[in-house]
């Protein structure tokens, strides 16, 4: 590849991959624009440049705190993503280390958990949550989450694992490190790219489930989702409003995702792909 | 003591939200939780939550289509206010919805009926005038003389979106009025009837001829949008369109609107019946139903609607509660529309939704449980037909078996 | 590697993810699979009791039923069909040298992190909505009428909508997988006198399939279940058009509060869900090794 | 200090037996090299004294103490790996503290044995480096100063030195016989090279599906070969066997005589032939050589000689250095 | 057919001058070997031959065709990768078919082609396994079956052996000199091995950052190297070079002297020493000899000599095998 590439076929491929970019980004970008807009503009037709109007963000923080629903989030995401490597990590190390002949089915079997139709089970679910106490708690949340991702950091980890040599391991084995050694000592920091990606995939999804997140929590742990679900259908036509809150339930994430992008990938290279 | 209260997102929700803290001010040791939510999500939580004895909330925001149901089922508190509070200045037409055995299950936040709305300088372009009672003929009639799609003008914008709250909520109205029923007195679906076929017909050549663009996914919200830019010549809807049509700073037609009652077929006496009115409620899980019952106390009666009035103006208290607001002259000049809402309230009668005898109280809704899921596939069917999907004898035949299945497996037949 | 003591703490270190994680399915599932025999409404709690096979009937009779099944696949096979080719061509694109490469990435991969209710509302109001959204300005622009996306093509919506989620997604993966294809087996074609689409077919396309294979695995456990952007959207319909399996039991549990019925719907899903996960590890498991 | 026992070491895996039944004894600070063809069990041995690897039967004792049963970590052995199995995310000076860290030193005294252990092997320049940043060479002494720091009773080295190109090969090999006579410890080191085997073992052990052929010093293997397949293993290039007549007058089976050990002229000898490929290397010549009688014979001739393709020439080997064996495969 | 020229090949990397300026001919059905230290443009020089790296200014024939601004796939070249570059999810079959499906052929055509050439490689029995059940001997004759088949006027290898061990590198050298024999093309290859260089070529190129230091046959090289670089770089163990008196005394700054050409006796010689290392190969020994005045010098002695660790020994170079250097390095 050594070869120089030409200045026109490199600014043809520039000018496809950035209509390709801006049209696939387009739905969020012209989401923040109309955040920005009156709400006249909003429904005035298409327009890319917005008087940058703050009013619709200043309505939405008077109609429901942001601050709280945003920690939530945070917590929930984070917590219920840590709670999973820390049960998923010693599962992933299990199965790529030490496998069975029935590692693959176990796998596969972890994967199916994730079939069942969230509302068949959400009364079952209510009723243990009701019975435990933990309704509208972000420990319960936090586990649920966990539970719900838990098939997903397993996998991930355990394709990451399997990249890695099994003779590191021996080596630390040799050089005297106990189990728990061995796993936070040598495999935990090799694997650093893996947990991580495997780390914002399930932040990702944490954040964004918006099924029981809102439907088991009242108050205390409602995070994000909850919020933006009470402005999906207003009366009235308040897109600026709609696009604002959308913009600030949307953007920590996005955020994230953008700056660890490098490391998602990286992550994803090994976890996923051989 | 902590009370959480489930409500849902519209205006006059989020102003009483706003309100809080005079709340709090009167009653210091009373905290306020609010869980907004959109109505679909919060009807299903809420239900859900009672259902299970979750106990999450003390105040629920339910419909006047919930209030008798749940009231029955003993999921509900009954409400006894003190005599300040004047239950008997509540409109008769709402009380009477959410009162079963002759106790109060709900206390009225808001209510409203329905009405046609209609520009006037289009009426008269159209060389026409709305007689004080419009029959569908005339309203069809006129709608198709008002469109001219080359202007952007439709005839008349109604509600096409499918839900039981949605399009239903219209069509069910309109099938009242035109003398059809959902149930004969033996709970046998009626969608085989010519009344039905003659309402679904109606509406669906109404939409294909006056109706605007892409009819089948506009709510209420898309419609108020196109009337207030002076897209349509009529609407039907909730009476509390009336405040946003006809305020000046929303509204680009706002000197131009008038009101008229609710069309019903000529021969048939009835106006669709449409009441409704969002609650305030406790459920029996409540733990603190004492608290709960001081702020709807605060939230409902008079002195609320004076301090709304005192801060944001007459035009924005929440209507169709009370009698005493009709009276009020303050409200009657700044409510252009006062006069035919009230009309239109006092005009539907829910314990005789339809002019054939049926077992069923409602109007835009039946009051039996399985009404949410029956009106919502019936308004997924009649949304295929004005999507032009589906034809009307199609949609009616399948909206009669469905319902069969459904009333048979909920148990009326046995 | 394998001595006993390893394979022991072995067992150990599985057992806490196995043990909640059966404990996960095993209760609800339970608990569905027993409600899915009962009369269990919790909109008339009256009627109770055992109903045999009957919220199964039910359900397995419901007139959308059929048609939920035919929109389930086709939200899968047109969310893959879509995010794996699309996906395929983003990646290739990204992949070329490109000016502002970190940039284009970036808006690339951004609809992943979007929630799907968030992503439903911006396109049915922004984007699709027939009055207001960008696609009916760009119809009026061209002097034609706007089309009204969710009734006249309310599953090709969907799937286009949860398509824009996913193919981020799928052009992520599959472009790192691009990144390591060996240089020189590029070269090593081109010395053998390959095309660039030769080079493609044969040797960038094999490359992928283990990347193909992770993504389509883990789309499909996620398009399974499909249902927000349905909710928001079409509500199912119109009429059953846009109805899908998960939209079905939703609507029995959310919408006639039906625990029975949904406990039922439930149980049918999951053996759907197994059937197609069985099928689909035979189709295409063997690239995972 | 560093004996290790082997008593009916049995090992299979599932069904196929790798090591059937072996009997080996290592004699403190001895330098004992295992070799054999490719998939002979030579690394199974090695993981099963090193404990990572159950045994299916059988006992191994090290320091006359029985540890057939006790984990890798409590045997006090340092292993350096094939791949060197570096850990990549710590520095040279903590991949070399690790097994310090392990057994819960004190940082004084990890950084004291760090710095010697570097000082030893040339590495102090290279202390903050990740292994990434390392050349082969340099990669190779970290996971020796890995195993030299703990002080085990024994190393085991397998193949350490098959990644590395020709040149650094022989360089490293010269600092391990020098940290092997430094240090005085046993040492177990596996390799496929003939040069490092002989170069640095004081015990070769000859392993050949799973079976021990000959155990003894490198010179003892190189001069007198128990059997054919020891004969034919060690030597490079390899010995030429000719059976028949010739082997018959001399009363075996077989007789072998190594490529160095055949005198070449153009006028008379023993065995005519003609030349086929040869390859020069400057130093030496190597000749292949079809002989009327016995096949193809290789022979290590001076780098100056002068023949080429197609002359022919007479080889004789020198009687005293030919091997003669019985129709077995045993010497005789 | 298959003659090659560079004329003024220049290729920068950015700033850095990889290869200044470089003239080469090379004779149609020539084995040419580019050797050099790792990083001299080895690999760069053939990649511009190849065409999958522009050249920043100098021309290249092939045949006499200037190919400078041709693609690859239209020089006729085929090249075989150090890593192999076999398509992995293809069978050895489908891989050395590829070339020629990529041409067109005929199916039958192909078939009679691909078992022709696993017939010359010994592969026919591995034809549906894919590359990676096969063993690191078989994938390399793989690489070479994909090259052959397409009857290019010249082949490319970039030091295809380095990833082999020592054994099947042996085998290897010989399959692909006898290739080279049967096929009668041009082949160019690269390494970074003394014995392969040697064995294989018949013109043999040192590179040194990016220059020709010398052209010429193996034994040219080894007897008569131009300059201190290809003394030292050609020819294994290394030549050792004396500086001072004892160069003086035969006119020269330095004077390099083989290993293999060295006297070594007991009583009596020109330079006194004590043995340090012995490495005892069999066939033969190195001694490295700490000698008084000239630092340690490399021995090459027979396999039987009996010396060791600690011994005085006499070391004598033989006079016509002494090379003598100037200060600039340049041959006298
Ligand atoms: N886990 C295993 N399961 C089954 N067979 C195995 C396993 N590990 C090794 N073997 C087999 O045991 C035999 C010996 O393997 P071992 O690795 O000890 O060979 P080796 O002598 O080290 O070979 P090499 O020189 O190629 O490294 C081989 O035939 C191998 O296929
Ligand atoms: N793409 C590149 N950009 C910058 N420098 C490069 C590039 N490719 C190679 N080089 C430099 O060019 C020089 C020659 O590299 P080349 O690969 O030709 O060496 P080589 O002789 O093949 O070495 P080796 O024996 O280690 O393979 C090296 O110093 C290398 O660092
Ligand atoms: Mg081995
Ligand atoms: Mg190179």
């Amino acid at each position: 590849m050594a070869r120089a590439v030409k200045t026109s076929t490199r600014v043809s491929y520039t000018i496809a991959a950035w209509v390709v970019a801006l049209l696939i980004f387009f739905p969020i970008l012209y989401t923040i624009i109309t955040s920005l807009k009156t709400e006249g503009e909003a429904i005035a037709g298409f327009n890319l440049i917005p008087s940058f109007s703050l009013e619709s963000y200043r309505e939405v923080q008077n109609q429901q705190n942001y601050i709280k629903p945003f920690t939530n989030s945070v917590v929930l995401a984070v917590g219920s993503t840590v709670l999973g490597l820390l049960i998923g990590i010693p599962a992933a190390w299990a199965m790529a280390f030490s496998p069975t002949k029935r590692t693959k089915d176990v796998l596969m079997w972890m994967l199916s958990t994730k079939m069942m139709p969230a509302a068949a089970v959400l009364v079952p679910i209510y009723l243990i949550f009701l019975r435990l106490g933990i309704m509208d708690s972000r420990i319960g949340m936090t586990v649920l989450l966990m539970l719900i991702n838990l098939p997903i950091i397993v996998w991930m980890l355990y394709t990451y694992f399997r990249e890695i040599p099994g003779e590191i391991l021996e080596a630390a084995r040799m050089d005297g490190a106990n189990l728990w050694g061995e796993i936070w000592h040598v495999l935990t920091p090799m694997a650093v790219p893996g947990i991580a990606s495997t780390l914002l995939l399930n932040i990702i999804l944490a954040w964004n489930e918006s099924f029981w997140t809102i439907r088991l929590t009242t108050t205390n742990a409602a995070p994000l989702t909850a919020f933006i679900a009470s402005f999906s259908s207003p009366q009235g036509l308040f897109w600026a409003k709609l696009s604002a809150a959308s913009v600030m339930a949307i953007a920590p994430i996005l955020i994230m995702g953008w700056f660890s992008q490098k490391q998602l990938v990286r992550g994803l290279t090994f976890g996923a792909v051989k | 003591a902590a009370i959480t209260i489930a409500t849902v997102n519209n205006g006059d929700m989020i102003r009483m939200q706003g309100l809080t803290s005079e709340f709090n001010a009167a009653h210091p040791d009373i905290e306020v939780n609010w869980v907004t939510l959109e109505e679909n999500i919060l009807r299903e939580r809420v239900t859900t939550d009672i259902a299970t004895g979750g106990g999450q909330y003390d105040i629920l925001t339910i419909g006047n289509y919930e209030v008798p149901i749940w009231g029955k089922q003993g999921w509900l508190l009954p409400l006894e206010f003190s005599a300040d509070y004047d239950v008997d200045d509540m409109l008769p037409a709402i009380r009477g919805g959410l009162t079963v055995d002759d106790k109060l299950y709900g206390a009225p936040f808001y209510g409203e009926s329905a009405f046609l709305m209609y520009r006037t300088d289009l009426l008269e372009k159209a060389g026409l005038t709305m007689p004080d009672d419009p029959t569908w003929e005339f309203v069809g009639d006129a709608a198709r003389k008002m469109t001219d799609r080359s202007a952007g003008i439709n005839g008349i914008c109604l509600r096409g979106k499918a839900g039981w709250g949605e399009n239903m909520a219209l069509v069910a109205s309109m099938a009242n009025s035109f003398g059809a029923s959902w149930f004969d007195e033996t709970w046998t679906p009626q969608f085989d009837q010519p009344e039905w076929k003659e309402t679904l017909q109606f509406y669906a050549d109404l939409m294909k001829d006056a109706g605007p663009q892409g009819a089948s996914s506009n709510g209420f919200n898309e419609n108020l949008t196109l009337f207030q830019q002076g897209k349509c010549g009529m609407w039907i809807d909730a009476t509390s369109a009336g405040s946003f049509v006809s305020d000046p700073k929303q509204s680009t037609v706002a000197d131009k609107v008038a009101f008229a009652i609710y069309p019903h077929k000529d021969g048939v006496d009835n106006h669709g019946n449409w009441l409704w009115s969002w609650n305030l409620a406790i459920p029996t899980s409540s733990k603190n139903a004492d608290a709960a019952k001081t702020f709807i106390e605060w939230a409902t009666d008079k002195a609320y609607t004076e301090m709304v009035a005192g801060k944001e103006g007459w035009v924005n208290v929440p209507p169709g509660t009370r009698t005493s607001l009709y009276e009020n002259q303050n409200y009657l000049d700044a409510a252009p529309f006062a006069a035919k809402a009230k009309e239109a309230m006092d005009a539907a009668d829910i314990t005789k939704p339809s002019v054939k005898p049926v077992p069923y109280t409602g109007g835009q809704f039946v009051a039996i449980p399985e009404f949410q899921s029956i009106g919502t596939t019936v308004g997924q069917l009649v949304a295929a037909v004005i999507a032009g999907q589906s034809s009307v004898d199609d949609a009616l035949a399948q909206a009669q078996s469905t319902t069969e299945r459904e009333m048979r497996r909920a148990g009326y037949g046995r | 590697m394998a001595t006993r003591q390893t394979a022991s703490i072995a067992r150990l270190m599985r057992l806490p993810a196995i043990v909640v994680l059966f404990i996960w399915m095993i209760v609800p599932l339970a608990m569905t699979v027993y409600f899915s025999f009962r009369y269990y409404n919790l909109l008339n709690p009256a009627a109770g009791g055992w109903a045999g096979f009957e919220n199964y009937q039910y359900f397995l009779t419901d007139p959308a039923f059929w048609q939920a099944i035919r929109n389930t696949l086709a939200i899968v096979l047109g969310v893959l069909a879509i995010s794996v080719v699309g996906g395929i061509g983003v990646a290739l694109l990204i992949d070329q040298p490109i000016f502002g490469q970190g940039l284009v990435r970036i808006l690339v991969i951004s609809p992943f992190f979007v929630m799907p209710p968030v992503a439903a509302l911006v396109w049915k109001n922004m984007i699709l909505h027939p009055g207001y959204g960008v696609a009916a300005d760009i119809a009026k622009f061209f002097g034609l009428q706007p089309v009204d996306w969710f009734a006249s093509y309310p599953l090709f919506s969907i799937i286009l909508i949860v398509a824009w989620q996913w193919l981020p997604f799928a052009a992520l993966i599959l472009l790192t997988s691009l990144q390591s294809l060996d240089g020189e087996q590029k070269e090593a074609a081109e010395m053998d006198g390959a095309s660039a689409f030769s080079r493609f077919r044969y040797l960038t396309l094999p490359h992928m399939s283990r990347a193909i294979t992770i993504v389509i695995l883990i789309e499909t456990i996620f398009l399974l279940g499909v249902y927000a952007e349905i909710l928001v959207t079409t509500n199912g319909g119109p009429g059953y058009a846009s109805t899908n399996l998960p939209f079905l039991i939703y609507r029995a549990a959310l919408l006639n509060q039906d625990v029975g019925g949904a406990a039922a719907g439930g149980v049918v899903a999951v053996i759907i869900a197994n059937i197609v996960a069985i099928f689909l590890m035979r189709a295409v498991g063997k690239n995972l090794d | 200090m560093g004996t290790i026992q082997l008593r009916d070491v049995h090992k299979a895996f599932g069904a196929t037996n790798i090591i059937p039944k072996l009997n080996l004894d290592i004699e403190d600070g001895e330098f004992v090299v295992f070799v054999g063809p490719s998939g002979c069990g030579k690394s199974t041995l090695l993981r099963l004294i090193a404990g990572l690897e159950d045994m299916t039967s059988g006992t191994i004792s090290i320091d006359g103490r029985d540890v057939t049963n006790e984990a890798p970590a409590k045997r006090k052995l340092a292993m350096v790996f094939q791949s060197y199995a570096l850990y990549p995310h710590m520095t040279v000076a903590k991949n070399i503290a690790f097994p310090l860290k392990m057994a819960g030193e004190s940082q004084a005294e990890i950084d004291k044995k760090v710095a010697n252990a570097a000082r030893i092997l040339n590495l102090s320049n290279y202390l903050e480096r990740k292994p990434g940043q390392l050349s082969g060479g340099q990669r190779q002494r970290v996971a020796i100063g890995r195993a030299i720091v703990r002080q085990p009773s024994a190393f085991l080295f397998d193949e350490p030195l098959s990644n590395l190109d020709a040149a650094l090969r022989g360089t490293m090999r010269l600092e391990i016989s020098e940290l092997h006579q430094s240090l005085g410890k046993t040492m177990i080191y596996v390799t496929h090279d003939q040069v490092e085997a002989m170069t640095m073992a004081d015990k070769i052990v000859v392993l050949n599906a799973g079976n021990i052929e000959q155990v003894g010093s490198p010179l003892d293997l190189y001069r007198s070969p128990k059997n054919l397949f020891v004969a034919g293993f060690i030597g490079s290039p390899k010995m030429n066997f000719v059976e028949g007549k010739a082997a018959e007058a001399m009363g075996a089976k077989t007789i072998g005589v190594r490529p160095e050990h055949m005198k070449i002229t153009v006028t008379n000898g023993a065995w005519r032939g003609v030349v086929g490929v040869a390859e020069h290397l400057g130093s030496d010549t190597f000749l292949h050589v079809h002989t009327d009688d016995h096949g193809t014979i290789n022979v290590r001739a001076d780098g100056e000689i002068r023949v080429s393709h197609g002359d022919v020439v007479f080889l004789t080997p020198e009687p005293a250095k030919i091997h003669r064996f019985d129709a077995n495969g045993k010497a005789l």
